[in-house]
């Protein structure tokens, strides 16, 4: 019977315990980050991996690095990309990537021979319809080029959703059904289609 | 205020002492559910309610608004009438509660001579209550939530009874106001000093007795998904929300006039002390809620049976022995 | 007819008692004896870790018979990996268990690599076992928050995320995500390993030391939960040998068998930690067990992040996304946080491997759950349930 | 039972077809014994026995017919073994059930019936686990007709160190032992013809639900 009572004592003393734990939590400061109020340091964004971006060229800041030799498109498992070589040279005319199927794998970043394709640190990529998130990276990369000289990526929203809107989405969807019948990509684009 | 004589200006003061507890206890739901959320969100190191309002001040109302906006979905196959009239029947008959508490020297709406019967007698609505609204709702969740919060109501009704009669034993009265007056200014003259034992049998008892934490099982989230309120929404579940509310401020103003010393305080007698002190019972019964996990329910009874119980009566019995040789 | 005929769409519900329920209730409660109520512990059930369902037949509040239903999260990866080349397949493995998608990477692409006989370079495979037992830390973390939440506790679900946030930006550094991990690659790992990274781990290992003893003053030494926990859902060598259930209901069992131990894949052989195992095989013992495993698990970062050697983060002439696994059969077990994961991939030589099994560690630790809760109360059961840290995607893959 | 060859005349006596040992570098087994169907239950109580417990059940889809792979591990001395069975009758698989001896093999055993209609007699509980139960679709993991391969030319089984003679699995003849170029280029792309597989009836294939599921 004494151990019994032993036992509660030390079980009440237990609680006691966890009490004061909570009680020091109590005081302790908060931890949670306000999202419109404060914004993720840029200094943990440096690794974040939001929608892809072509990188800019070494000499001409808007030609883009690509080759367009669809191997990014064919190991892409999702089958976002699709590139269209263009007239002049190896440059591409089309460049669309749909980020709604895109998985963040980076295949794409890895297998390109020319290092033309990176992942954006664009936290706060906000769209309301599906077709928004069909993107044509040679556009942005010509908005980022004349937007100036690489700064420090204060992880604030990018050009593109300033001139997001109605018009460009528009354009974008025109670009995808035409670019679609001229690529006629291997089957999987068909399966997408479908 | 004696009851025997009661005249039309004293048929007055009843109406209006009923209309401000009914504001009392609309008020202080309003206050503890933000002191609530609040309190859990300091605790676990995140701000609690934020937006609305300057500092979430709002909060409450706004989510008052939301539940009476909601609409009121019935299943099928219910009992009508019990499925209306359990949310009704948790929250007012709290209302008559309040009156025989002495909110201070004067401030007191009814001086009933027995009060301590009179709430302990209405605080079995609540628990009647309950099963009503398990039983009525043809859910297997909340017929399992009613069934657990009848077997704990009736077993922690007796420790409390018998905790607070060692406190009727010394003071020799049943009046609550006689109880306030008895005990002295400062905190050694009141009655938590002389009955400590009785004062924890009751506080285990009030957080058993209003279905919290760490003996929240009629509602336990995990196992039973809300236990009896499991089929309420919008305004049904109001009004339980209230009532749960409700029942932790009876139990923590009956606390402090019996344990704390009523609305005397070291400085200037007055309400504000009854306030404070129920309020700081009500920010441990919070405190409470956010460390513990839930008990098992075999657990639950065996220490109301094997340990409270007889504690309370080896209480009573020490208490009534000691009066015997010292008398009051 | 109830006066409220619109709540009562095409007279369905008119006789009370009609019995419900689909096709497993039926199937079900074809065994159920009279007088037992039927319930769904079901998919939307909020102790029941996302979409498990778990037919339970209550007497009172003792459950009787117990039978999970599952499939509600059924993706069928290994139907996609027969449709995907062996690269393409790498991101899937994020995404079959995403509180331990490195153990999957792991045994995936290590099941690839042992048919091709490739070496992974000196410092991939430190920066595999350095990323393989971060994510088992905050693996348990997630686990030990929502167990003890089945039990009624709200905060301490809430302080393992505070330090699992750490762990989530550790990771992120290397991995380029916070949950569906996709970070090996054939012959090594997709990015390395900067000073930051290093630095951050440095920072959190001894600030979790003491997290480590807050969460024993809150929560192991709290009396209720010991009086929850002790003596209940006793699983016991020999119905894990029959069930085939590993990891740490195994290791609590009184086995202490540990994949890196037995078959010390990778570089774990040159890391000394222990294995923990504990006597009596109940709920405690489980608690126990994954909170010990915690502790390892730094002991082995720390050790890994002093030992690791400059060097290529991947084989040069690594496989390309285009890489046919050649033709072959090959089964490669790793210890996850739940217990051994296995991957038997058959390939062909062709573009994308002919079958690939995926043994789920948690779907052979759920078969057992139907005997081990015979006979306990509705809490007990949920608590039981809780112990065995299931991820239903990983059960339903 | 400590060494493998002990294990090798153990499966000898309960009756296996053959038993082939692959290389553990490669294929992480140290033994793999072909059984046929009556004598897999025996089988498994004299690796119960051994302490040993079963990992997982697999089947893979073969022209030669459905390879049901038992994979068994100890937990004190870690040696990993396959039993295998081969079911030639494609349109009525059916194997005998061992929930009896390892309780945990019926969900395995569900999950096989699940995705390829074998039928285990004797399975406590034979419900489907992972696919819905009432509206029964035609097994998913069947292969398309035009991308099943033979086990004899994968070869992947490798050599029988001891066989029954006349053993229809051995690898092909040496020449075409080194496995030739993959003969039909195996589809990579998703097949058109859906996965609905010989077992089922020439029913319209429908590709598009198949691919979604």
């Amino acid at each position: 019977m004494i151990s019994a009572i032993w036992d509660n004592l030390k079980g009440l003393y237990s609680l006691l315990v966890g009490m004061c734990i909570t009680a020091r939590y109590f005081f302790a400061p908060r931890k949670t980050v306000h999202y419109p109020r404060k914004v993720v340091d840029p200094e943990d964004l440096a690794a974040y991996r939001g929608p892809l971006e072509l990188t800019r060229g070494k000499d001409d800041e808007s030609r883009t690095r690509c080759i367009s030799c669809q191997m990014c498109a064919k190991g892409c498992p999702g089958n976002c990309i699709t590139v269209v070589k263009g007239a002049e040279g190896k440059l591409p005319s089309t460049w669309l990537y749909d980020f709604s199927l895109c998985c963040l794998c980076g295949a794409c970043v890895e297998v390109c021979p020319a290092a033309a394709i990176d992942f954006s640190h664009r936290l706060y990529l906000v769209t309301t319809t599906r077709e928004e998130l069909v993107m044509d990276l040679l556009a942005d990369l010509k908005s980022r080029a004349a937007a100036g000289p690489l700064k420090p990526e204060a992880g604030a929203p990018e050009a593109l959703e300033a001139g997001g809107g109605a018009a460009a989405a528009a354009a974008l969807a025109e670009a995808v059904k035409s670019s679609k019948a001229a690529a006629g990509a291997a089957g999987s684009a068909v399966r997408k289609e479908g | 205020m004696e009851l025997s004589n009661i005249s039309v200006t004293g048929l007055i003061v009843l109406i209006v002492a009923c209309l401000l507890v009914i504001a009392l206890m609309v008020v202080n739901a309003i206050v503890m559910v933000y002191a609530e959320r609040k309190g859990a969100g300091f605790i676990q190191r995140r701000p609690g309610p934020y937006e609305v309002g300057p500092w979430g001040i709002l909060q409450p109302v706004v989510d008052s608004m939301k539940l009476l906006g909601k609409q009121i979905f019935v299943p099928s196959n219910v009992d009508f009438f019990l499925f209306f009239a359990a949310p009704v029947l948790a929250f007012f008959p709290v209302l008559i509660l309040f009156l025989p508490i002495p909110f201070g020297p004067v401030l007191t709406a009814l001086k009933v001579p027995d009060g301590i019967v009179l709430i302990l007698a209405f605080a079995g609505f609540g628990l009647l209550a309950n099963l009503l609204a398990g039983y009525a709702s043809n859910n297997k969740y909340g017929i399992l939530g009613a069934g657990r919060a009848v077997s704990q109501g009736v077993a922690y009704e007796i420790p409390m009874i018998l905790a607070l009669l060692a406190v009727v034993f010394q003071t020799g009265s049943m009046n609550l106001s006689e109880i306030a007056e008895a005990q002295g200014r400062w905190p050694w003259s009141w009655n938590i000093a002389c009955q400590p034992l009785a004062f924890f049998i009751y506080l285990v008892t009030l957080v058993a007795e209003t279905n919290r934490a760490p003996f929240d099982l009629p509602e336990g989230e995990s196992e039973l998904t809300a236990g009896f309120h499991t089929e309420y929404s919008g305004m049904g579940f109001a009004l339980f929300f209230l009532a749960e509310y409700a029942n932790m401020l009876l139990v923590s103003f009956v606390c402090a006039t019996f344990f704390l010393g009523g609305y005397k305080g070291p400085f200037l007698d007055g309400f504000w002390w009854t306030f404070i002190k129920a309020y700081a019972v009500m920010c441990f019964i919070v405190w409470i809620r956010w460390t513990f996990p839930r008990v098992r329910f075999d657990q639950l009874l065996n220490i109301n049976w094997k340990w409270l119980l007889p504690l309370s009566i080896l209480n009573l019995w020490v208490t009534a022995v000691v009066l015997k040789i010292v008398g009051p | 007819m109830s006066n409220f005929s619109f709540l009562n769409p095409f007279g369905v519900l008119d006789e009370p008692g009609t019995y419900m329920g689909d096709f497993y209730s039926h199937n079900f409660a074809k065994k159920a004896a009279p007088g037992n109520v039927i319930l769904n512990l079901g998919p939307q059930h909020p102790s029941t870790h996302g979409v498990l369902r778990v037919l339970t037949e209550l007497y009172g509040e003792f459950v009787m018979r117990a039978e999970p239903v599952l499939g509600y999260l059924h993706r069928s990866h290994e139907k996609m990996a027969e449709h995907k080349t062996a690269y393409g397949f790498l991101p899937n493995m994020g995404r079959v268990d995403y509180l331990n998608a490195i153990g999957w990477n792991w045994a995936y692409t290590a099941a690839c690599e042992q048919l091709a006989g490739i070496v992974v370079p000196e410092r991939a495979e430190y920066l595999r076992v350095i990323s393989a037992e971060l994510n088992r830390i905050s693996s348990h973390l997630v686990w030990w928050g929502a167990f003890v939440l089945d039990l009624g506790a709200f905060t301490p679900i809430l302080y393992a995320f505070d330090d699992r946030e750490d762990l989530c930006d550790i990771l992120q550094r290397v991995t380029g995500s916070r949950l569906t991990m996709n970070y090996f690659r054939f012959g090594g790992v997709g990015e390395d390993g900067d000073e930051r990274f290093f630095s951050l781990i440095r920072e959190f290992i001894p600030r979790m030391r003491e997290r480590l003893k807050m969460y024993k003053g809150l929560v192991t030494d709290n009396v209720i939960l010991r009086r929850r926990l002790e003596g209940i859902g006793p699983m016991d060598a020999d119905m894990c040998l029959r069930y085939g259930a590993t990891g740490p209901i195994l290791r609590a069992a009184g086995v202490g068998h540990d994949v890196r131990k037995s078959v010390p894949y990778g570089i774990y052989d040159r890391f000394d930690f222990e294995i923990p195992s504990y006597k009596d095989c109940d709920n405690f013992g489980r608690y126990w067990v994954r909170m010990e495993e915690i502790e390892q698990s730094m002991r082995i970062v720390e050790q890994a992040v002093e030992q690791i050697p400059q060097g290529k983060r991947i084989m040069d002439k690594a496989p390309k996304p285009a890489w046919k696994i050649p033709a072959g059969e090959s089964v490669f077990s790793v210890e996850g946080a739940r217990g051994e994961i296995s991957v038997h991939v058959i390939s062909d030589g062709g573009k994308s491997p002919y079958r690939v099994k995926l043994r789920a560690p948690g779907f052979s630790n759920l078969s057992l759950f139907a005997e081990a809760s015979r006979g306990t109360i509705l809490a007990d059961a949920i608590a039981i349930l809780g112990s065995l840290d299931l991820v239903i995607p990983e059960i339903d893959r | 039972m400590t060494t493998t060859d002990a294990w090798r005349d153990a499966f000898k006596e309960a009756g296996a077809l053959a038993v082939t040992r692959p290389d553990p570098k490669k294929s992480g087994l140290a033994l793999s014994a072909h059984m046929p169907a009556a004598s897999l239950a025996p089988a498994a109580e004299k690796l119960k026995a051994e302490g040993f417990t079963l990992l997982f059940i697999t089947t893979a889809d073969f022209s030669e017919g459905f390879l049901v792979t038992y994979v068994f591990d100890s937990f004190t001395e870690h040696r990993r073994m396959a039993l295998r069975v081969l079911v030639k009758d494609k349109s009525k698989p059916e194997l005998p059930s061992i929930a009896h001896v390892y309780q945990g093999a019926e969900w395995h055993e569900r999950e096989s019936y699940d995705f390829y209609g074998v039928v285990f007699t004797g399975n406590p509980n034979l419900v489907p686990i992972l696919l819905p139960g009432d509206d029964r679709i035609p097994p998913p993991h069947l292969k398309a007709p035009d991308a099943i391969a033979s086990i004899r030319t994968l070869g992947f089984l490798g050599e029988p160190e001891w066989a029954v003679d006349g053993w229809e699995l051995a690898p092909e003849p040496p020449k075409a032992a080194a496995p030739p170029a993959p003969k039909a280029e195996a589809s990579g792309k998703p097949p058109e013809a859906g996965a609905a597989g010989k077992a089922a009836e020439a029913k319209p294939a429908d590709g598009g639900k198949e691919e979604g599921k």
